[in-house]
């Protein structure tokens, strides 16, 4: 971190870049928050640790209109929403300097808390220096310890690999911490009879509350403006008080994003209702990898997205029966 | 009573034979193509319209349902897919269900050859008897 | 709110037999924006319009819906009629309550809610319809006639005297097509070369057309008025502008034994080779298949030969690129492939011919000089059987379910020609039906019974047995005597069904044209535009559209170039109003659009926008609303529902899924 | 109107302008009758079908949704049907990945030709509809918990 924060004043001073696009600490230890730092004095509050999980890229939509370059801090799995962003001119390359972080994994504070661990005050062992593999916490109940990889976000599970596609330089290092089949979720899920997959969405949609949060952060879901929160499909804001638009919500943010989505997994990591909205994502990649051949969205600026290609020998619709 | 008794067995030639005699065009490619058209006193092209116009108990009597070779060149070269050959299997088939089962079996057929008959006589033999 | 006007068709009984118009009106009076609501019997006549226009003036309507027929039928009609009574056409919208309702619905209870259903949801459509205005589309004034055979050579004469300039591309080294493989021609029995090679002769001498031979069309890009077609002019290896046409090196090639397509392989010919003496180009091909020069290296005698220096080995595939206001489609037929016909023996025995093959052994530039001969043993043959419909009318997948239309007439003139020339010869001809509709055709067949004695059997051939002593035995049915015959035969003729040119698909896949299941291009309407494709600027000339005769596809390829020349003669057209637009405020200028749009109409500018107050410069896709055709990829490419379509908007379509769900 | 309570399922109709709507005049004029159920809204090209009408459509109670467009490599703008296709296909599979039965939606190319191809298509449709009977689950979907 502390060569990170040094290299980035240097920029900083330089004027090199006008602004850095970061982390600083947040009021808990777990939760540092996304900022941008103007001076090389408020560079002081910069945070980067095992909690830094927020992808930064879909801020540099709004970064790429200021004056100046900004510095962009992107993990990995960031880079290829970044290039996604690129590919379809939402951000403007020469407009950011890309350090490329080291990533060991990103943690998930509710999966610490699950294994029981409340009251936290303090979390040691996730400061991304060192090897990550135990978390040691103090709590108001005394200290207790949980492994590195049980707190791990299930994204992280899944990584798509310690390499940073895009970036001017990396501080840092990188690790692969996949130990997880991607599509195992999927796949249970499509075993199932269609009265449990049902059941199954039914009670994790209905959770729903319409924060829009998962839309908010999605880099994919950057529209200027919302199909739904617009006049032109007549379905502008109507949450809860017509549940189908809920799921058809989150079926067409989804289908909007089919063949974009990078699977950065943001959206399931912010829901306060807990849904795993990467489930629809998912489905949709695993579908195109599996009829479409593989196809991983910002592994490389400029690639056509599956759905607006074709290929003359496409299988037809019927094929969703025969599966 | 026969009226609807013929009909009724119009309707069944056409179950079971799973021909529409609708189809035919009258070309008369299967009286063309038959080995047995010279013994038959109902010609193949005839049994289509026989069907076609419920006039099945003519057809049922006739020598023809039983020189029928079923050797299917009617039914393989018919350009309409009417199958005239299935049309009088049919037929057959419909006279042993009414007499109650075949008045032949399977194991008189070999007395009943010589070297001569040829195999495509065998095949359709067991295939017109043994029901 | 719109003032929308309702107008039921009774279309006669067509409708009003089975949809209650009085009920339909009733109800839809009390729809939303409904102003007036009337029913009529023919509202498509002049006083059905005329209704129209009263209704406008004095209900002061903005929206128009007619439930009636098919809005492929008559729309444009009761556009026209709105735009009459002040109105902009686009604030139309059909209800189809006849093809979609009253034809295929018995009970007049369902049929009627079903076409109040259908009237509520092009009333919920019209509520939501803007008046549209069409652009202009400029006319590139050259048409292009795919297909060098008597159908495209006289579009092109056609289009050509009328002013405009021509092109013809066709495959084979020579234009003349089918036609020139013809020995006579029925009903009048004229000589084919005779009344085709004169045409040929004027269309390559016309000033206004430009033949392509041995060439093909490799893509087409463009619409109406203004398309571009790649021309690739294949290697003939011989120069034109040089060659004299003396026919030395055809002479003196030592590779003669590639069997002759013009012949219809029942002759050889050389590897450099015009296909027949009246070519035009008079200019030979080299097929570098048959060439020793080009598969050894060795010899190369026709170059040393040619006093012009007109051999040129080295010669590529050219590319011409060329613009078209128009194109047609005359890329004929060919007969279909007798493999699946065992039982004629068409492949065991040579003497059983297709009748194509008749016409080159009846021709006397054909491999038996005119002389009527048994391909096998080149003996007189005494004795002749026809067998008719051979692929024609089944249903099965070894034929067509279609009649080829022309068989009946050409074996009458077969069967005529052999015994006016041959008295001493028999001809059969088993027939399933004689087919002979048009003017002096049942008198031709009559005089081939009456006049020259052909044995006309009602029956089929059932088979075709080669016998050792080198006859053929055909075993055929005499329905009308209820026999069977036993034939011996020295020849057997077999009148093999046509199907369309191989290659149509793929030409029919460039221009979007509509095709059928048997490879026949799809006409705009089977009735009424018969040589207009639906797709606009592509026309259908002879066999490509459906089987037929000379005096047929002359007039249908006389009726395609005034379609064509109507087209030319305008200056612009004006285009399809219904293209896709977008909102620069929803637009993110992801490219998403651009991505699918067939049409290369959408681009993006940067432009400097006003978002409530947020002055800021944007990518924004820009729509070249003369190239957009209106297809609305762009509009589901979207994601953020900027790009809309106008006349099909998003909410005009999901107002029409309200309307049929609520 | 009619008396028995027999299910009347409401079915959907997306056909492209240039053939499948074609197709179904055709089967009209032919008089290839199919069920009333069937309602068709004309749009440009298969390509015009947007997921949010095909979700709008059971939102509002549709039984069943069909898509009509010309068979591909003969589509009238040249590609649209095959973007259709991806679309419908990924879209499908989303929808039974949901839990939503398989045969409520289908994707059918019918050519201005196949008026005996439309009504035979849509005669088989509805009986399927039929035999799936109301739209129970997409109706949970409208939240009748």
């Amino acid at each position: 971190m502390q060569e990170l924060i040094t290299r980035a004043k240097e920029l900083l001073a330089d004027g090199t870049v006008a602004r850095v696009l970061g982390w600083k600490i947040g009021d808990m230890p777990y939760n540092p928050e996304p900022a941008y730092f103007e001076t090389v004095e408020s560079l002081d509050k910069f945070v980067y640790n095992g909690f830094c999980g927020a992808n930064l890229s879909k801020y540099m939509i709004e970064a790429s209109k200021l004056e100046g370059k900004t510095l962009v801090c992107l993990k990995p799995c960031d880079t290829y929403s970044f290039n996604q962003l690129l590919t379809e001119h939402r951000v403007d390359r020469d407009k950011a300097y890309i350090i490329g972080v080291g990533c060991k994994g990103k943690l998930d504070i509710e999966k610490i808390k699950k294994t029981g661990i409340k009251g936290i005050t303090a979390i040691s062992g996730a400061e991304m220096t060192d090897a990550c593999d135990t978390l040691e916490i103090d709590t108001i109940y005394g200290k207790k310890s949980c492994s590195y990889a049980d707190g791990m976000l299930e994204r992280c599970h899944v990584c798509k690999g310690k390499e940073h596609k895009i970036y001017d330089e990396i501080i840092g290092e990188s690790r692969d911490t996949a130990d997880g089949e991607r599509f195992a979720e999927v796949a249970r899920i499509e075993a199932m009879s269609p009265e449990e997959k049902f059941e199954f969405f039914k009670s994790e949609l209905s959770k729903c509350i319409r924060c829009n949060a998962c839309r908010n952060v999605c880099p994919a879901c950057s529209c200027r403006k919302c199909v739904f929160d617009s006049t032109k499909f007549d379905s502008a804001q109507k949450a809860n008080v017509d549940s189908f638009e809920e799921k058809m919500f989150h079926i067409i943010r989804a289908f909007h994003v089919a063949g974009r989505c990078t699977d950065c997994g943001e959206c399931s990591r912010v829901c306060p209702q807990g849904i795993p909205l990467h489930l629809f994502n998912r489905k949709f990649i695993k579908d195109i990898n599996e009829i479409y051949g593989e196809y991983v969205a910002g592994a490389e600026a400029g690639s056509r997205a599956p759905l607006v290609n074709f290929d003359t020998e496409d299988a037809e619709p019927s094929i969703v029966n025969e599966r | 009573m026969s009226m609807s008794h013929g009909k009724n067995q119009a309707e069944q030639i056409r179950e079971i034979s799973g021909t529409n005699p609708l189809k035919c065009m009258k070309c008369g490619k299967c009286s063309a193509t038959c080995p047995a058209f010279n013994e038959m006193d109902i010609k193949p092209h005839q049994f289509v319209s026989y069907v076609a116009n419920n006039n099945v108990e003519e057809l049922v009597k006739s020598e023809s349902l039983w020189k029928c070779l079923s050797c299917f060149a009617c039914v393989e070269r018919c350009p309409r897919d009417v199958k005239p050959g299935k049309i009088i299997d049919a037929a057959r088939q419909l006279v042993v269900r009414e007499r109650g089962g075949s008045y032949l079996t399977a194991d008189e057929i070999p007395e009943l050859l010589d070297d001569e008959t040829p195999q495509q006589l065998l095949v359709s033999a067991y295939r017109r008897y043994k029901r | 709110m719109q003032r929308i006007g309702v107008f039921v068709c009774h279309c006669g009984s067509n409708i009003a037999a089975t949809v209650d118009v009085k009920k339909v009106v009733e109800v839809i009076a009390s729809e939303p924006g409904v102003v007036h609501a009337e029913d009529y019997q023919y509202m498509c006549s002049e006083a059905g319009q005329e209704k129209i226009a009263i209704a406008v003036r004095e209900k002061k309507l903005t929206g128009i819906v007619v439930c009636s027929c098919s809005p492929r039928m008559h729309e444009a009609t009761f556009r026209k009629a709105a735009e009459r009574a002040g109105i902009n056409p686009y604030m139309v919208e059909i209800a189809n309550i006849r093809e979609h309702c009253s034809w295929i619905h018995k009970d007049i209870n369902e049929a009627t809610e079903k076409a109040v259903i259908l009237a509520r949801a092009a009333v919920a459509k019209v509520n939501l319809n803007t008046p549209l205005t069409p652009g202009e589309s400029r006319v590139t004034k050259r048409a292009l006639v795919i297909g060098g055979g008597i159908a495209g050579i006289q579009t092109a004469l056609d289009i050509a005297d009328a002013g405009y300039k021509v092109d013809i591309v066709e495959k084979t080294p020579s234009i003349g097509g089918r036609m020139s493989q013809l020995d006579k021609t029925f009903p009048t029995l004229d000589c084919s070369a005779c009344i085709l090679t004169p045409k040929m002769v004027e269309a390559a001498a016309h000033e206004n057309i430009t033949i392509y031979t041995y060439s093909e069309v490799e893509k087409v890009s463009g619409f109406v008025g203004d398309f571009t077609v790649d021309i690739r002019k294949k290697a003939r290896f011989i120069d034109a502008d040089k060659c004299t046409g003396c026919g030395a090196c055809q002479e003196k090639c030592p590779s003669k034994k590639t069997p002759s397509e013009f012949n219809r392989g029942l002759g050889t010919r050389t590897a450099i080779y015009t296909p027949f003496a009246q070519a035009i180009p008079n200019v030979p091909v080299i097929d570098t298949e048959a060439c020793i020069k080009f598969k050894t290296g060795k010899c190369g005698l026709c170059q040393k030969i040619c006093a012009a220096g007109a051999v040129d080995y080295t010669q590529k595939d050219e590319i011409i690129t060329e613009k078209y206001g128009a194109i047609v489609v005359a890329t004929g037929f060919d007969t279909i492939n007798l493999d699946k016909y065992d039982e004629y023996a068409y492949n065991q025995s040579p003497d059983v011919i297709t009748s194509l093959e008749l016409e080159r052994v009846m021709n006397a530039a054909g491999p038996t000089h005119g002389h009527l001969e048994r391909l096998s043993d080149g003996k007189a043959p005494k004795e002749i059987v026809f067998i008719q419909c051979v692929g024609s009318r089944c249903s099965d997948d070894r034929g067509k379910p279609y009649c080829s239309k022309i068989c009946c007439m050409y074996t009458a003139k077969h069967a005529m020609l052999i015994r006016d020339k041959y008295p001493d010869v028999n001809v059969t001809v088993f027939y399933i039906d004689v087919r002979t509709p048009g003017k002096n055709f049942d008198e031709f067949y009559r005089r081939a019974v009456e006049q020259y004695g052909v044995n006309y059997v009602k029956g089929q051939v059932g088979k075709v047995i080669p016998q050792p002593n080198g006859k053929l035995l055909v075993q055929g049915s005499d329905l009308l005597d209820n026999k069977q015959i036993l034939k011996e035969a020295d020849m057997v003729v077999l009148a093999t069904a046509i199907e369309p040119n191989k290659d149509v698909r793929k030409i029919a896949t460039m221009l979007t044209a509509s095709i059928d299941t048997n490879n026949f291009l799809t006409e705009a309407h089977a009735k009424l535009r018969p040589v207009e494709s639906p797709t606009a600027g592509i026309f259908l000339s002879g066999v490509v559209q459906g089987p037929k005769d000379i005096p047929e596809t002359v007039s249908q390829a006389g009726a395609a170039a005034v379609k064509v020349v109507g087209l030319l003669a305008k200056d612009k057209l004006t285009t399809n109003p219904c293209t896709a637009k977008a909102d620069e405020l929803l637009c993110n200028g992801c490219s998403s659009c651009a991505n699918v749009c067939p049409y290369g109409a959408i681009s993006y500018e940067d432009t400097l926008v006003n978002d409530h107050g947020i002055r800021e410069t944007r990518r924004i896709a820009i729509v070249n609303s003369a190239l957009c055709q209106g297809c609305g990829a762009c509009t589901v490419a979207c994601p953020s529902g900027a790009m809309d379509l106008q006349g099909f908007s998003n909410r005009q379509i999901l107002s029409e899924v309200d309307a049929i769900c609520r | 109107m009619s008396v028995n309570n027999e299910f009347r399922p409401k079915i959907v109709a997306f056909c492209c302008n240039w053939c499948s709507y074609a197709g179904a005049d055709l089967a009209g004029s032919s008089r290839l009758a199919y069920p009333a159920d069937v309602k068709i809204i004309r749009v440009p090209c298969s390509c015009r079908v947007n997921p949010m009408f095909i979700l709008r459509a059971f939102e509002k109670g549709a039984d069943g949704v069909i898509i009509c467009g010309c068979h591909p490599g003969d589509c009238h703008y040249s590609t649209g049907n095959y973007y259709a296709r991806r679309r419908m296909t990924l879209l499908f599979s989303m929808l039974d990945y949901i839990g939503v039965e398989k045969g409520r939606t289908r994707v059918e190319w019918v050519s201005a030709a196949e008026g005996v191809k439309f009504s035979d298509t849509m005669n088989d449709f509805v009986a399927k509809i039929k035999g799936l009977g109301e739209n129970v689950r997409l109706g949970d979907l409208r939240c009748k918990n």
